[in-house]
Protein backbone atom coordinates (compact mmCIF):
# COMPACT_ATOMS: atom_id res chain seq x y z
CA UNK A 1 0.00 0.00 0.00
CA UNK A 2 0.88 3.21 -0.57
CA UNK A 3 -0.21 6.77 0.39
CA UNK A 4 -0.34 9.99 -0.93
CA UNK A 5 -1.42 13.52 0.50
CA UNK A 6 -3.75 14.00 3.41
CA UNK A 7 -4.75 10.47 3.10
CA UNK A 8 -0.80 9.73 3.79
CA UNK A 9 -0.92 12.52 6.51
CA UNK A 10 -3.84 10.68 7.81
CA UNK A 11 -3.09 7.02 8.29
CA UNK A 12 -0.22 8.59 9.49
CA UNK A 13 2.37 6.86 7.13
CA UNK A 14 3.52 6.69 2.84
CA UNK A 15 3.36 3.00 2.69
CA UNK A 16 3.78 -0.43 4.18
CA UNK A 17 3.09 -3.84 3.46
CA UNK A 18 -0.42 -5.46 4.57
CA UNK A 19 -2.16 -8.28 4.17
CA UNK A 20 -6.17 -8.61 3.30
CA UNK A 21 -7.62 -12.12 4.01
CA UNK A 22 -8.35 -14.09 1.31
CA UNK A 23 -11.84 -13.22 1.57
CA UNK A 24 -10.66 -9.51 0.03
CA UNK A 25 -11.18 -9.56 -3.88
CA UNK A 26 -12.04 -5.99 -4.76
CA UNK A 27 -10.64 -2.47 -4.49
CA UNK A 28 -14.66 -1.73 -2.41
CA UNK A 29 -13.66 -5.07 -0.73
CA UNK A 30 -10.05 -3.67 0.49
CA UNK A 31 -11.48 -0.08 1.87
CA UNK A 32 -13.61 -2.08 3.90
CA UNK A 33 -11.03 -4.23 5.40
CA UNK A 34 -9.06 -1.23 5.74
CA UNK A 35 -11.24 1.33 7.64
CA UNK A 36 -11.15 -1.47 10.53
CA UNK A 37 -7.37 -1.71 11.25
CA UNK A 38 -7.72 1.66 13.11
CA UNK A 39 -9.42 4.88 13.70
CA UNK A 40 -6.07 6.59 11.33
CA UNK A 41 -7.46 4.59 8.20
CA UNK A 42 -11.23 5.37 9.22
CA UNK A 43 -10.31 8.97 9.43
CA UNK A 44 -8.58 8.55 5.91
CA UNK A 45 -10.46 6.16 3.98
CA UNK A 46 -14.27 6.57 5.92
CA UNK A 47 -15.66 8.90 2.63
CA UNK A 48 -14.98 7.15 -0.49
CA UNK A 49 -15.92 9.71 -2.44
CA UNK A 50 -12.90 11.81 -1.73
CA UNK A 51 -10.53 8.82 -2.61
CA UNK A 52 -9.27 7.63 -5.88
CA UNK A 53 -7.57 4.52 -6.43
CA UNK A 54 -4.48 2.86 -8.38
CA UNK A 55 -3.17 -0.62 -8.84
CA UNK A 56 0.26 -1.13 -10.13
CA UNK A 57 0.04 3.01 -10.94
CA UNK A 58 -3.10 2.78 -13.10
CA UNK A 59 -5.71 4.45 -12.03
CA UNK A 60 -8.74 1.99 -10.42
CA UNK A 61 -12.07 1.97 -9.61
CA UNK A 62 -13.71 0.20 -6.78
CA UNK A 63 -14.95 -2.26 -8.95
CA UNK A 64 -11.64 -3.59 -9.68
CA UNK A 65 -10.51 -6.30 -9.05
CA UNK A 66 -7.44 -7.23 -7.41
CA UNK A 67 -4.65 -9.05 -9.11
CA UNK A 68 -4.49 -12.88 -8.26
CA UNK A 69 -1.94 -14.85 -6.06
CA UNK A 70 1.15 -13.17 -4.85
CA UNK A 71 0.38 -9.63 -2.71
CA UNK A 72 4.00 -8.66 -2.92
CA UNK A 73 3.64 -8.63 -6.47
CA UNK A 74 1.00 -5.78 -6.82
CA UNK A 75 0.96 -1.96 -5.20
CA UNK A 76 -2.29 -0.49 -4.67
CA UNK A 77 -2.49 3.81 -4.01
CA UNK A 78 -4.88 5.46 -2.12
CA UNK A 79 -5.24 9.19 -2.67
CA UNK A 80 -7.33 12.21 -2.77
CA UNK A 81 -8.29 13.44 -6.44
CA UNK A 82 -5.31 14.88 -8.38
CA UNK A 83 -4.84 18.47 -8.49
CA UNK A 84 -1.36 19.32 -10.39
CA UNK A 85 -0.75 22.07 -13.02
CA UNK B 1 9.15 14.39 -23.81
CA UNK B 2 8.20 14.06 -19.88
CA UNK B 3 10.48 15.84 -17.56
CA UNK B 4 9.48 15.88 -13.66
CA UNK B 5 11.87 17.79 -12.33
CA UNK B 6 12.28 20.14 -8.63
CA UNK B 7 14.23 23.18 -10.64
CA UNK B 8 12.68 26.08 -12.64
CA UNK B 9 12.54 25.67 -16.34
CA UNK B 10 12.98 28.19 -18.66
CA UNK B 11 10.30 28.57 -21.67
CA UNK B 12 12.48 30.25 -24.02
CA UNK B 13 14.91 27.92 -24.67
CA UNK B 14 12.54 24.56 -24.70
CA UNK B 15 10.70 26.15 -27.43
CA UNK B 16 13.78 27.23 -29.56
CA UNK B 17 15.15 23.64 -29.02
CA UNK B 18 11.78 22.30 -30.27
CA UNK B 19 11.43 24.43 -32.83
CA UNK B 20 14.83 23.84 -34.28
CA UNK B 21 15.61 21.76 -37.33
CA UNK B 22 11.79 20.87 -37.87
CA UNK B 23 10.77 22.92 -40.87
CA UNK B 24 7.06 21.48 -41.25
CA UNK B 25 6.42 23.26 -37.71
CA UNK B 26 4.12 26.46 -38.30
CA UNK B 27 2.98 26.63 -35.52
CA UNK B 28 4.02 26.71 -31.49
CA UNK B 29 1.54 27.00 -28.54
CA UNK B 30 3.37 27.12 -24.89
CA UNK B 31 1.26 26.90 -21.67
CA UNK B 32 2.82 28.16 -18.29
CA UNK B 33 1.11 27.45 -15.05
CA UNK B 34 2.43 29.99 -12.44
CA UNK B 35 1.54 30.28 -8.86
CA UNK B 36 -0.79 32.23 -8.50
CA UNK B 37 -0.23 34.73 -5.26
CA UNK B 38 -0.70 38.02 -4.31
CA UNK B 39 -0.55 40.80 -1.80
CA UNK B 40 -3.36 39.99 0.30
CA UNK B 41 -3.00 38.30 3.71
CA UNK B 42 -5.26 35.53 2.46
CA UNK B 43 -3.13 35.13 -0.28
CA UNK B 44 -1.26 32.16 -1.52
CA UNK B 45 2.74 32.81 -0.36
CA UNK B 46 3.56 29.56 -1.59
CA UNK B 47 2.52 25.39 -3.33
CA UNK B 48 3.92 22.37 -2.23
CA UNK B 49 3.74 19.72 -4.88
CA UNK B 50 3.87 16.28 -3.90
CA UNK B 51 3.49 13.17 -6.42
CA UNK B 52 3.57 9.35 -6.81
CA UNK B 53 7.18 8.94 -8.78
CA UNK B 54 6.08 5.55 -9.60
CA UNK B 55 3.45 7.20 -11.92
CA UNK B 56 3.73 10.28 -12.76
CA UNK B 57 5.77 9.48 -15.53
CA UNK B 58 3.98 6.63 -16.88
CA UNK B 59 0.71 9.15 -16.51
CA UNK B 60 2.04 11.56 -18.29
CA UNK B 61 3.84 9.68 -21.39
CA UNK B 62 0.06 8.03 -21.87
CA UNK B 63 -1.46 11.49 -21.77
CA UNK B 64 1.18 12.57 -24.55
CA UNK B 65 0.48 9.59 -26.37
CA UNK B 66 -3.19 10.41 -26.45
CA UNK B 67 -2.78 13.90 -27.58
CA UNK B 68 -0.55 12.78 -30.54
CA UNK B 69 -3.32 10.52 -32.00
CA UNK B 70 -6.12 12.59 -31.09
CA UNK B 71 -4.40 15.97 -33.05
CA UNK B 72 -2.04 16.37 -35.79
CA UNK B 73 1.43 17.23 -33.50
CA UNK B 74 4.74 17.43 -34.47
CA UNK B 75 6.41 17.31 -31.18
CA UNK B 76 5.46 17.46 -27.30
CA UNK B 77 6.62 18.69 -24.09
CA UNK B 78 5.37 18.16 -20.77
CA UNK B 79 7.70 19.87 -17.84
CA UNK B 80 5.76 19.64 -14.19
CA UNK B 81 7.79 20.62 -11.10
CA UNK B 82 7.18 19.31 -7.90
CA UNK B 83 8.63 20.27 -3.99
CA UNK B 84 7.85 23.76 -2.98
CA UNK B 85 7.33 26.81 -4.93
CA UNK B 86 6.95 30.58 -3.82
CA UNK B 87 4.36 32.87 -5.34
CA UNK B 88 4.99 33.54 -8.99
CA UNK B 89 7.03 30.61 -9.77
CA UNK B 90 6.36 28.30 -12.44
CA UNK B 91 4.86 25.30 -12.26
CA UNK B 92 4.28 23.25 -15.25
CA UNK B 93 5.14 23.97 -19.11
CA UNK B 94 3.30 21.86 -21.65
CA UNK B 95 4.62 22.96 -25.74
CA UNK B 96 2.98 21.89 -28.51
CA UNK B 97 3.88 22.13 -32.15
CA UNK B 98 2.09 21.25 -35.20
CA UNK B 99 2.09 22.07 -39.07
CA UNK B 100 -1.50 24.24 -37.90
CA UNK B 101 -2.32 25.98 -35.47
CA UNK B 102 -5.45 24.85 -34.41
CA UNK B 103 -3.61 21.19 -33.70
CA UNK B 104 -1.56 22.99 -31.28
CA UNK B 105 -3.84 24.88 -29.31
CA UNK B 106 -5.81 22.19 -29.29
CA UNK B 107 -3.41 19.50 -27.95
CA UNK B 108 -2.04 22.11 -25.57
CA UNK B 109 -5.64 22.12 -24.07
CA UNK B 110 -6.37 18.74 -24.11
CA UNK B 111 -2.87 17.86 -22.18
CA UNK B 112 -3.65 20.53 -19.83
CA UNK B 113 -7.28 19.51 -18.99
CA UNK B 114 -6.48 16.06 -18.68
CA UNK B 115 -3.32 16.45 -16.48
CA UNK B 116 -5.22 18.39 -14.38
CA UNK B 117 -7.49 15.38 -13.59
CA UNK B 118 -5.32 12.23 -14.03
CA UNK B 119 -1.40 12.76 -13.30
CA UNK B 120 -0.86 12.14 -9.84
CA UNK B 121 0.24 15.23 -8.40
CA UNK B 122 -0.98 16.84 -4.84
CA UNK B 123 -0.53 20.35 -4.05
CA UNK B 124 -0.76 22.03 -1.06
CA UNK B 125 -0.90 25.47 -0.37
CA UNK B 126 0.45 27.97 2.31
CA UNK B 127 -1.59 31.02 3.53
CA UNK B 128 -0.64 33.31 6.03
CA UNK B 129 1.44 30.12 7.42
CA UNK B 130 -1.22 27.74 7.38
CA UNK B 131 -0.92 24.84 5.13
CA UNK B 132 -3.57 23.79 3.44
CA UNK B 133 -4.61 20.69 0.89
CA UNK B 134 -6.30 21.76 -2.54
CA UNK B 135 -9.45 20.58 -3.33
CA UNK B 136 -10.25 19.34 -6.64
CA UNK B 137 -12.11 21.55 -8.54
CA UNK B 138 -15.73 20.55 -10.06
CA UNK B 139 -14.90 22.83 -13.55
CA UNK B 140 -11.51 21.16 -13.88
CA UNK B 141 -13.70 17.66 -14.20
CA UNK B 142 -16.07 19.20 -16.61
CA UNK B 143 -13.29 20.54 -19.13
CA UNK B 144 -11.22 17.18 -18.53
CA UNK B 145 -14.86 15.65 -20.00
CA UNK B 146 -15.06 18.50 -22.99
CA UNK B 147 -12.71 15.65 -24.73
CA UNK B 148 -14.07 12.62 -23.88
CA UNK B 149 -15.41 10.82 -27.04
CA UNK B 150 -18.31 8.15 -26.97
CA UNK C 1 0.40 45.84 -26.13
CA UNK C 2 0.71 45.44 -30.40
CA UNK C 3 4.54 45.72 -32.21
CA UNK C 4 4.53 45.43 -35.31
CA UNK C 5 8.30 44.96 -36.82
CA UNK C 6 10.67 43.88 -39.23
CA UNK C 7 13.15 42.40 -36.58
CA UNK C 8 12.51 39.28 -35.08
CA UNK C 9 11.40 38.19 -31.06
CA UNK C 10 12.55 36.36 -28.64
CA UNK C 11 9.34 34.53 -26.66
CA UNK C 12 11.49 33.83 -23.43
CA UNK C 13 12.27 37.28 -22.54
CA UNK C 14 8.47 38.53 -23.94
CA UNK C 15 6.84 36.08 -22.03
CA UNK C 16 9.17 36.77 -18.79
CA UNK C 17 8.25 40.25 -19.47
CA UNK C 18 4.50 39.75 -19.17
CA UNK C 19 4.60 37.45 -16.16
CA UNK C 20 6.78 39.67 -14.12
CA UNK C 21 5.86 41.65 -11.26
CA UNK C 22 1.83 40.57 -11.48
CA UNK C 23 1.08 37.74 -8.68
CA UNK C 24 -2.35 37.45 -9.75
CA UNK C 25 -1.23 35.68 -13.25
CA UNK C 26 -1.99 31.60 -12.78
CA UNK C 27 -1.70 31.16 -16.55
CA UNK C 28 0.22 32.01 -19.71
CA UNK C 29 -0.23 31.02 -23.21
CA UNK C 30 1.89 31.18 -26.08
CA UNK C 31 1.25 31.74 -29.77
CA UNK C 32 4.34 31.29 -32.29
CA UNK C 33 3.79 31.05 -35.71
CA UNK C 34 6.59 30.34 -38.01
CA UNK C 35 7.52 29.97 -41.88
CA UNK C 36 6.69 26.65 -42.82
CA UNK C 37 8.86 25.30 -45.29
CA UNK C 38 10.36 21.62 -45.96
CA UNK C 39 13.56 20.33 -48.06
CA UNK C 40 11.22 19.27 -51.17
CA UNK C 41 11.44 21.09 -54.27
CA UNK C 42 7.90 22.31 -54.32
CA UNK C 43 8.11 23.50 -50.32
CA UNK C 44 8.14 27.89 -49.59
CA UNK C 45 11.52 29.17 -49.12
CA UNK C 46 10.55 32.31 -47.99
CA UNK C 47 7.60 34.73 -47.62
CA UNK C 48 7.21 38.41 -47.78
CA UNK C 49 4.72 39.97 -45.68
CA UNK C 50 3.11 43.29 -46.79
CA UNK C 51 0.52 45.38 -44.99
CA UNK C 52 -1.08 48.56 -44.43
CA UNK C 53 0.55 51.00 -42.04
CA UNK C 54 -2.02 53.12 -41.77
CA UNK C 55 -4.65 50.54 -40.45
CA UNK C 56 -2.55 47.68 -39.09
CA UNK C 57 -1.95 49.00 -35.50
CA UNK C 58 -5.54 50.44 -35.14
CA UNK C 59 -6.74 47.07 -36.38
CA UNK C 60 -4.68 45.03 -33.96
CA UNK C 61 -5.75 47.52 -31.24
CA UNK C 62 -9.47 46.28 -31.66
CA UNK C 63 -8.74 42.81 -31.56
CA UNK C 64 -7.02 43.34 -28.46
CA UNK C 65 -10.30 45.59 -26.89
CA UNK C 66 -12.39 42.88 -28.14
CA UNK C 67 -10.22 39.92 -26.30
CA UNK C 68 -9.93 41.90 -23.20
CA UNK C 69 -13.41 42.55 -22.99
CA UNK C 70 -14.55 38.40 -23.90
CA UNK C 71 -11.84 37.00 -22.01
CA UNK C 72 -10.58 37.83 -18.46
CA UNK C 73 -7.49 38.61 -19.23
CA UNK C 74 -4.58 40.55 -17.17
CA UNK C 75 -2.24 40.95 -19.96
CA UNK C 76 -1.72 40.37 -23.77
CA UNK C 77 0.82 41.13 -26.24
CA UNK C 78 0.86 40.91 -30.35
CA UNK C 79 3.66 40.80 -32.05
CA UNK C 80 3.54 40.69 -36.08
CA UNK C 81 6.63 40.60 -38.00
CA UNK C 82 6.95 42.33 -42.28
CA UNK C 83 9.17 41.84 -44.68
CA UNK C 84 10.96 39.13 -46.10
CA UNK C 85 11.21 35.93 -44.40
CA UNK C 86 12.44 32.91 -44.50
CA UNK C 87 11.35 28.98 -43.88
CA UNK C 88 11.55 28.67 -40.05
CA UNK C 89 11.55 32.35 -39.35
CA UNK C 90 8.90 33.18 -36.77
CA UNK C 91 6.07 35.57 -38.05
CA UNK C 92 3.75 36.12 -34.95
CA UNK C 93 3.51 35.59 -31.41
CA UNK C 94 0.51 36.12 -28.97
CA UNK C 95 1.15 36.18 -25.54
CA UNK C 96 -2.37 36.26 -23.18
CA UNK C 97 -1.93 35.66 -19.27
CA UNK C 98 -4.40 34.85 -17.27
CA UNK C 99 -5.35 34.14 -13.43
CA UNK C 100 -7.02 31.09 -14.93
CA UNK C 101 -5.93 28.71 -17.89
CA UNK C 102 -9.62 28.72 -20.04
CA UNK C 103 -9.44 32.17 -20.67
CA UNK C 104 -5.68 32.10 -21.57
CA UNK C 105 -6.07 29.56 -23.74
CA UNK C 106 -9.18 31.07 -25.50
CA UNK C 107 -7.63 34.30 -25.44
CA UNK C 108 -5.08 33.14 -27.87
CA UNK C 109 -7.20 31.22 -29.89
CA UNK C 110 -9.16 33.97 -30.49
CA UNK C 111 -6.57 36.62 -30.85
CA UNK C 112 -5.63 34.26 -33.48
CA UNK C 113 -8.30 33.56 -35.67
CA UNK C 114 -9.51 36.60 -35.95
CA UNK C 115 -5.97 38.01 -36.35
CA UNK C 116 -6.03 36.00 -39.47
CA UNK C 117 -9.40 37.48 -41.18
CA UNK C 118 -9.13 40.76 -39.90
CA UNK C 119 -5.89 42.35 -39.70
CA UNK C 120 -4.74 44.31 -42.90
CA UNK C 121 -1.54 41.65 -43.87
CA UNK C 122 -1.07 40.05 -46.94
CA UNK C 123 1.60 37.12 -47.82
CA UNK C 124 3.49 35.66 -50.62
CA UNK C 125 5.33 32.95 -50.93
CA UNK C 126 8.75 31.85 -52.70
CA UNK C 127 8.41 27.92 -54.19
CA UNK C 128 10.99 27.37 -56.38
CA UNK C 129 11.95 30.48 -56.97
CA UNK C 130 8.39 31.77 -57.93
CA UNK C 131 6.70 34.73 -55.91
CA UNK C 132 2.59 34.00 -55.68
CA UNK C 133 0.19 35.50 -53.65
CA UNK C 134 -1.88 32.96 -50.69
CA UNK C 135 -5.46 32.96 -50.79
CA UNK C 136 -7.46 33.08 -47.66
CA UNK C 137 -8.32 30.19 -46.50
CA UNK C 138 -11.99 28.72 -45.79
CA UNK C 139 -10.95 27.04 -42.33
CA UNK C 140 -9.79 30.40 -41.67
CA UNK C 141 -12.89 31.97 -42.32
CA UNK C 142 -14.81 29.24 -40.61
CA UNK C 143 -12.33 29.38 -37.72
CA UNK C 144 -12.97 33.07 -37.06
CA UNK C 145 -16.79 32.64 -37.16
CA UNK C 146 -16.63 30.25 -34.42
CA UNK C 147 -15.76 33.41 -32.21
CA UNK C 148 -19.59 35.04 -33.08
CA UNK C 149 -22.00 35.68 -31.01
CA UNK C 150 -25.46 36.40 -32.08
CA UNK D 1 -7.63 55.28 -52.90
CA UNK D 2 -4.71 52.88 -51.87
CA UNK D 3 -4.23 49.66 -53.20
CA UNK D 4 -2.14 46.14 -51.38
CA UNK D 5 -0.99 43.12 -52.51
CA UNK D 6 -2.01 41.97 -56.22
CA UNK D 7 -4.83 44.46 -56.36
CA UNK D 8 -1.61 47.34 -56.20
CA UNK D 9 0.53 44.66 -58.45
CA UNK D 10 -2.23 44.46 -60.97
CA UNK D 11 -2.87 48.02 -60.75
CA UNK D 12 0.45 49.17 -61.07
CA UNK D 13 0.47 51.93 -58.30
CA UNK D 14 0.56 51.66 -54.33
CA UNK D 15 -2.24 54.64 -54.22
CA UNK D 16 -3.74 57.67 -56.21
CA UNK D 17 -5.88 60.35 -55.80
CA UNK D 18 -9.04 60.28 -57.99
CA UNK D 19 -12.24 62.34 -58.39
CA UNK D 20 -15.39 60.21 -58.73
CA UNK D 21 -18.28 61.50 -60.45
CA UNK D 22 -20.92 63.09 -57.75
CA UNK D 23 -23.08 60.07 -58.83
CA UNK D 24 -20.55 57.88 -57.07
CA UNK D 25 -22.56 57.36 -53.15
CA UNK D 26 -21.22 53.77 -52.26
CA UNK D 27 -18.47 51.38 -52.09
CA UNK D 28 -20.33 49.41 -54.74
CA UNK D 29 -20.64 52.15 -56.79
CA UNK D 30 -16.90 53.49 -56.74
CA UNK D 31 -15.95 49.92 -58.25
CA UNK D 32 -18.25 50.21 -61.14
CA UNK D 33 -16.88 53.12 -62.06
CA UNK D 34 -13.22 52.28 -61.15
CA UNK D 35 -12.96 49.70 -63.35
CA UNK D 36 -14.03 52.17 -66.82
CA UNK D 37 -10.89 53.68 -65.87
CA UNK D 38 -8.80 50.99 -68.03
CA UNK D 39 -7.67 47.37 -68.03
CA UNK D 40 -5.15 47.47 -65.25
CA UNK D 41 -8.34 48.31 -63.06
CA UNK D 42 -10.47 45.75 -64.96
CA UNK D 43 -8.06 43.03 -63.87
CA UNK D 44 -7.66 43.82 -60.79
CA UNK D 45 -10.96 44.66 -59.47
CA UNK D 46 -13.49 42.57 -61.79
CA UNK D 47 -13.84 40.09 -59.67
CA UNK D 48 -15.34 41.61 -56.73
CA UNK D 49 -16.00 38.43 -55.14
CA UNK D 50 -11.96 38.29 -54.70
CA UNK D 51 -11.52 42.30 -53.37
CA UNK D 52 -12.30 43.31 -49.81
CA UNK D 53 -12.21 47.24 -48.65
CA UNK D 54 -11.63 49.58 -46.08
CA UNK D 55 -12.79 52.93 -45.75
CA UNK D 56 -10.65 55.58 -43.31
CA UNK D 57 -8.73 52.47 -42.34
CA UNK D 58 -11.73 50.45 -40.78
CA UNK D 59 -13.45 47.10 -43.04
CA UNK D 60 -16.46 48.32 -45.09
CA UNK D 61 -18.87 46.51 -46.98
CA UNK D 62 -20.44 47.15 -50.60
CA UNK D 63 -22.86 48.95 -49.55
CA UNK D 64 -20.92 51.35 -47.35
CA UNK D 65 -21.38 54.99 -48.15
CA UNK D 66 -18.55 56.82 -48.96
CA UNK D 67 -17.92 59.82 -46.54
CA UNK D 68 -19.97 63.15 -47.91
CA UNK D 69 -18.08 66.00 -48.89
CA UNK D 70 -14.17 66.67 -49.54
CA UNK D 71 -12.63 63.85 -51.17
CA UNK D 72 -9.55 64.92 -49.92
CA UNK D 73 -10.56 63.71 -46.44
CA UNK D 74 -11.02 60.23 -46.81
CA UNK D 75 -9.37 56.67 -48.03
CA UNK D 76 -10.38 53.89 -49.65
CA UNK D 77 -8.40 50.81 -49.65
CA UNK D 78 -8.53 48.01 -51.85
CA UNK D 79 -6.91 44.89 -51.27
CA UNK D 80 -7.47 40.90 -51.54
CA UNK D 81 -8.64 38.82 -48.47
CA UNK D 82 -6.06 39.45 -45.54
CA UNK D 83 -3.85 36.15 -45.22
CA UNK D 84 -1.80 37.48 -42.11
CA UNK D 85 0.05 35.21 -38.95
Amino acid sequence: MVYFAWVRERIGRAEENLEPPKSVATLDQLLDWLVTLGPEYRLALGDRRAIRAAINQEHAGWDARLPDGCPDGFEVALFPPVTGG
Amino acid sequence: MIRIQTEDFEVGSELAAMSAGNGRIGAVVTFTGLVRGGNGADDVQAIELEHYPAMTHRSLEQLEAEARARFDLIDVLIIHRIGHLPAGAQIVLVITSSAHRQAAFDGANFLMDRLKTTAPFWKSETRSGQKKWVDMKDSDIARADRWTTD
